[in-house]
């Protein structure tokens, strides 16, 4: 017992460090991932048939770039990755990869999240901005997307939360954070106060993000 | 970007050299402190997965890497065209099988489950050794290429499942046995003294598992590069913390480069003629 | 040039299902509503009313037909050069359709925001809106906090703000009380004599349209039966359709139910007098039925004022000696109709 | 025993941000409505009406006093009591609020389900509500492919469908044109006269009231202003409120616009000439005027069936001798009461 | 040239079994995941505040479970499971145990997706089958999860990837699989052809899977 406590008394310098290193890893891969999720879901969205800007070769072309993306394990769509990271950053290993490689995979995840959310929209109130006259970008500005913002709000958390399980396998490339901290030094070193101090934090922060998501929702949606 | 300053000088300050490796172990830190004391700046990459440390060492994203054994690298170059070179020994790790529930090889019964690495190379050596003991028997006597499905089911006595290798200790509890790497044995709390069957280091064949120090071939004879080597091979303090982090099985091996490259060639030659 | 004219418009929605039914919910319609008009169109549910006025601003693409803004072939319009024809359209919608992510000032100053007032100018007009509709004190409320016709006048500030040159009114009044009905249809009536705003209105209250259409089309199973000058359809309406609306204003036609009750307290003959501000007073009938020494009694209907002229249709319970009641009547002479009801 | 029983109930919503304003939608009402009736209640838009019928079923609990339906306190219940009683009152939404995810005839048999209907039952059951509402052709089609008033149809024949003891209806035929009204209100009378059920309508259309109601309250920010039979608050309404809603059906009093209108159009003095069924008969007042050789026009207004009972309010245009016009109306007699309009 | 056509010609065979196993896979899990995520899900949506079943404690206790299991790597997840698989299946190893774990991880996955779809039905039609005296059980049961149906079919088709990319995690436990042998066969043995064929494959059925979802989901939208 005593053990335990001295061995966290130790790992807790780390435990900061690795979860600070994760937050600013899904901080900004939330931030790009989420930006072109929004861009590409909100495309899908209203280039779909009977949207505001119906286009079906884009929304085909969209659409199975998309399909054909998600389906990727991620540990190899990493690996395919790092040719770009490389030309990109300049190298394709550590954090930065990571984020680069999360971001473009979340954009494809966040992107069928944004589409489904958007699609909930109410048809009436979409057609009584047409009928002022406002362009389609417009709509899609000042109609679309704030009166989805609410359901929108939980499909962030949710890609939060599973951006913060991507996070994990950064460790295969050099990077850190808490789910790769668990995986080397705890699982790959079968040391459980390791792994599941670790995961401690991760299931903490998690907790706190779907707090936040849940209560903001709440506020936005009003019921 | 991780690549530093390409002006200065590798191993200074500005352009520190970068070590992959797939060890999450603690002499890592040491061999940083060591390196420091010669006035070599020294960076480790930790990655997961044996794939990654050679593409990205043939990439320029790492000066060296230190995580394989000849015939691992062998198999790589071979497959991806690449051409890196060994220019350090440090050691073999016999690869042996462990039980819970048996003593011995011949109290295995019939049609039980062995779980083995499931990497090419580990999983071709962990099937020799489970033919060597009468376990299985493989397709035209076995290879280091071998994989489960050259096992000639009919002349076996065992079924073998291939899973990721850092899940073969933690599966001793489903299975008769378990092929483990060194890497996972001092964490799991497993002896070597417990192997039911392992391949012997001393043999020569045994020579291409020999875990070297891996550079692109340009940087064969880089000095600095070079002086990591013998730092590493030189310093007993550095030796123990290895010797613990693999559970007692190392068995150090100093071998000259040019015998190590040698023997890179034979066995990439071997594999070219295999396919 | 008409403001907006309708040319052998249809609109037919496609089947759901292999083998379902077209429905043709606008059929052939032509229309033409001067500038200045407030253009009534009435008709049963389903009879394809707000699929007409929707097709006017393009919202649906027409099926077959034109129809013509200013001259302007819209249906043939599309991007930007249709959003332009819409920004002078206003449109108060039948389901209100109201943003709920937006608070109630921010619905308002929606159109605004399109034809791209400035800030500052938008709240100045939004207020003045609100106070219109009555709901300055639900300014930052949000839409499903209001009732249902504080959430059409919403829907009708909504329509007005950018001060279109058209108004396309489906049910604005539908969830209204009377005193706002009167102050929308007032504001309804002023912005198109002070503003000239041409007004397309859909309703099924007859008496919205008696209050402030000038003309009217009366539609059928997405037909136009009957159109012209509301008064004229008030007075001769000539299908079945337009009669039943135009009861509903003038009640002067008891039957069914209401004719029973009546035969059941007055025993005397039931006579219907019809009079219009063209002919001879119904004074005269009451003059006449007095000195002929007949007791009536006037048991249905009224007098009313469509478009600001009198009409009425009357019904009488008579009592009396019928040689007496006959020489009455025959001694009115033109000018007003007097029909026995005899079912 | 009552059949529903308000007493002093007050529902008020707390404001959304700290320091909002609380919404206080009913204000403490108590209202009795017996077996049997049909209680109509009126009000301005925002009066709070919708709320109030909300709290009758529990969709939204009281913020105080008690509801008791037949003598038990649903404010106190919940769970499957609660829920028994609410399986005996039908409603009709203002809003409609169909499942998107059913066809017409399935949104029309889930009442039926939720009662345990057998299925064969039931079909027989949707058909004979779809034929009345006249719905049929649409009993596979979805809510959103239906008109605005087909919508409401399919709302009023949900509400009906289970046969409930209590039935209340939001805006009812707010969306309906008048022949679906007419039918619609024939329905709710003929529920209510032969099966018993008592019926609670909330409406904006004085009509509807007039036509239906047996019992009417009057609701203004909250509170009941007003209340009584139909017939007194017709006849004698002692709220501005009431008088506004009276003024929409027996449209007699002319004031503003109308009244400057008439006076351009008729040179005489204007009277209003008001009658119940209790009173002597307006034909005095024809017969007197018409003796005393004055000249008189019916200029507005006329005569109405409140609830089976004639009720009239007329204005006359009369140009004479004022000796004469003063002796003719002295000549009168108690029942009807004649008013000059000065204004 | 010649050679590739002559290797995937090799490769075909074992490509669909693999294929087939994937199938299996995904089906299964689907199954199992997907029913307990509806439940996990529509729980979380009725007990809520506010809800048919408002029940907070309930609430919170779900809420953090999901929290709880959602964030945990995947690798992780699968070997913390192991136990439990032992006890249940009697192994820790192979393809039931991946069955189980993924099935397990796409509850609480799905829990959310359900949730949040739930969350944009009508409060109006809730309350209109309040009204006609409808028990909550039968209010989720006819009228929420109904009017869900064609975000749910969205949702469900975005799972249904998700779960085709965690079946690949499949391989550390001696799963198989058109992952695992992309993993296995040709990531981890530097062969572009094995991992890409088979990728190949893995996006056609996702293209698949998704223009299903697509389909389906439109039709019961009607929009
Ligand atoms: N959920 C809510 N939150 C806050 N205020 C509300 C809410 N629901 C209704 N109100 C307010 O309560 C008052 C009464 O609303 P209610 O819907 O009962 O009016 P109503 O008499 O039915 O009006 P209408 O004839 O326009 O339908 C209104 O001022 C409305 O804004
Ligand atoms: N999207 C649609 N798909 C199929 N049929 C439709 C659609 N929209 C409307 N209809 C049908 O077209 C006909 C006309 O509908 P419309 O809404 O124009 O009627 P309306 O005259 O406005 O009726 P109300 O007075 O009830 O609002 C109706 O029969 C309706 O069912
Ligand atoms: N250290 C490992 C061994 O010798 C190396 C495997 S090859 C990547 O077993
Ligand atoms: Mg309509
Ligand atoms: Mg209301």
């Amino acid at each position: 017992m005593n053990d335990l406590v001295e061995q966290l008394q130790e790992l807790l310098p780390t435990l900061f460090e690795q979860t600070g290193i994760t937050l600013w890893l899904v901080a900004v891969s939330l931030l790009f991932g989420g930006l072109g999720g929004l861009l590409v879901g909100t495309a899908l969205y209203v280039t779909r048939r009977g949207g505001v800007l119906a286009q079906p070769v884009a929304f085909w072309v969209l659409n199975a770039l998309v399909n054909t993306i998600r389906p990727i394990p991620f540990i190899i769509f990493i690996v395919a990755l790092q040719p770009v990271a490389r030309a990109v950053l300049g190298t394709g290993l550590g954090t930065n990869v990571i984020i680069f490689s999360i971001s473009i995979a979340a954009t494809f995840g966040i992107a069928r999240i944004v589409e489904q959310n958007l699609i909930s929209v109410d048809p009436g109130v979409i057609e009584a901005a047409r009928a002022t006259g406002a362009s389609p970008w417009r709509i899609i500005r000042t109609v679309i997307l704030p009166e989805a913002f609410g359901p929108l709000i939980l499909g962030y958390t949710f890609a939060t939360v599973a951006l913060i399980d991507m996070s994990s396998v950064a460790s295969i490339i050099g990077g850190e954070g808490l789910g790769a901290y668990a995986l080397d030094y705890g699982y790959r070193r079968f040391d459980p106060v390791v792994t599941w101090s670790a995961l401690a934090i991760i299931i903490v922060v998690t907790q706190l993000v779907q707090g936040l998501g849940n209560w903001l929702a709440r506020r936005i949606l009003r019921h | 970007a991780g690549g530093g300053d390409s002006e200065a000088a590798l191993g200074s300050e500005d352009n520190p050299v970068r070590i992959g490796t797939t060890d999450p172990a603690d002499y890592w830190d040491t061999f940083v402190d060591l390196a420091a004391e010669e006035g070599i700046s020294v960076e480790i990459e930790l990655l997961a997965e044996y794939t990654e440390p050679n593409p990205a060492l043939s990439e320029g994203d790492l000066d060296i890497n230190q995580f394989q054994h000849i015939q691992y690298l062998a198999d790589y170059n071979v497959a991806s065209g690449d051409d890196l070179q060994p220019i350090g020994s440090t050691a073999i790790y016999p690869l042996g099988l462990y039980s819970q529930q048996y003593d011995s090889v011949e109290d295995i019964p019939d049609g039980e489950t062995i779980v083995i690495p499931n990497d090419v190379v580990n999983q071709a050596r962990a099937l020799l050794v489970l033919q060597s003991v009468g376990l299985v028997t493989l397709e035209d006597g076995g290879s280091t290429a071998s994989s489960v499905q050259d096992i000639i089911e009919d002349e076996s006595r065992v079924e073998v499942t291939a899973v990721d290798a850092s899940i073969t200790a933690g599966s001793l509890p489903d299975v008769a046995g378990a092929v483990i790497n060194n890497n996972f044995l001092g964490s799991a709390g497993i002896s070597s003294q417990d192997a039911i069957a392992a391949d012997d280091p001393s043999d020569p064949s045994a020579l291409p598992y020999v875990n070297v120090f891996v550079v692109r071939a340009d940087d064969v004879d880089n000095e600095v590069l070079n002086q990591l080597v013998d730092i590493y091979q030189g310093n007993q303090e550095l030796l123990d913390e290895v010797q613990e982090f693999a559970g007692g099985t190392a068995v150090f091996t100093v071998i000259p480069a040019d015998e190590l490259q040698a023997s890179l060639a034979e066995v990439q030659e071997q594999i070219e003629s295999q396919q | 040039m008409p403001h907006i004219s309708i040319t052998d418009v249809t609109k037919a929605y496609a089947p759901r299902r292999r083998g379902g039914a077209t429905v043709v919910a606008v059929d052939g319609v032509s229309l033409e509503v001067e500038r200045g008009d407030v253009f009534g169109v009435i008709g049963y549910s389903g009879a394809g009313k707000s699929t007409l006025v929707r097709l006017i601003n393009g919202l649906e693409p027409v099926t077959q037909g034109s129809i013509q803004i200013d001259g302007v072939d819209v249906t043939s319009l599309s991007g930007a050069r249709l959003r332009e024809v819409r920004q002078g359209i206003g449109m108060i919608f039948q389901r209100f359709n109201l943003l709920r992510s937006r608070t109630i000032r921010a619905n308002v100053a929606y159109p605004l925001e399109v034809v791209g007032m400035p800030r500052d100018q938008r709240r100045a007009r939004v207020d003045e809106l609100l106070r219109f509709v009555g709901l300055e004190d639900k300014a930052d409320a949000y839409p499903e906090q209001l009732s249902g016709g504080q959430q059409q006048r919403v829907g009708i500030a909504r329509a007005l703000a950018a001060e279109p040159a058209i108004l396309l009114a489906d049910e604005a009044t539908s969830a209204l009380d009377p005193e706002t009905t009167d102050e929308v249809l007032d504001l309804l009536a002023r912005v198109n004599r002070e503003l000239g705003v041409t007004i397309v209105v859909i309703t099924h209250e007859m008496d919205v349209i008696a209050r402030i259409a000038t003309k009217v089309a009366v539609m059928e199973q997405g037909r136009v039966v009957e159109s012209g000058a509301t008064y004229d359809v008030f007075t001769r309406p000539q299908t079945d359709t337009a009669r039943c609306f135009v009861r509903t204003v003038v009640r002067a036609l008891p039957d069914g139910d209401a004719l029973v009750a009546l035969r059941e307290q007055h025993d005397g003959r039931l006579f219907t007098i019809s009079f219009t501000d063209e002919g001879a007073s119904e004074a005269r009938v009451f003059g006449a039925l007095a000195r002929a020494g007949v007791d009536f009694h006037l048991v249905h209907g009224g007098v009313d004022d469509i478009q600001g002229r009198v009409y009425g249709l009357l019904t009488i319970a008579v009592r009396g000696d019928d040689a007496a009641v006959a020489d009455a009547i025959a001694s009115i002479g033109s000018g007003v109709t007097i029909t026995e009801v005899t079912a």
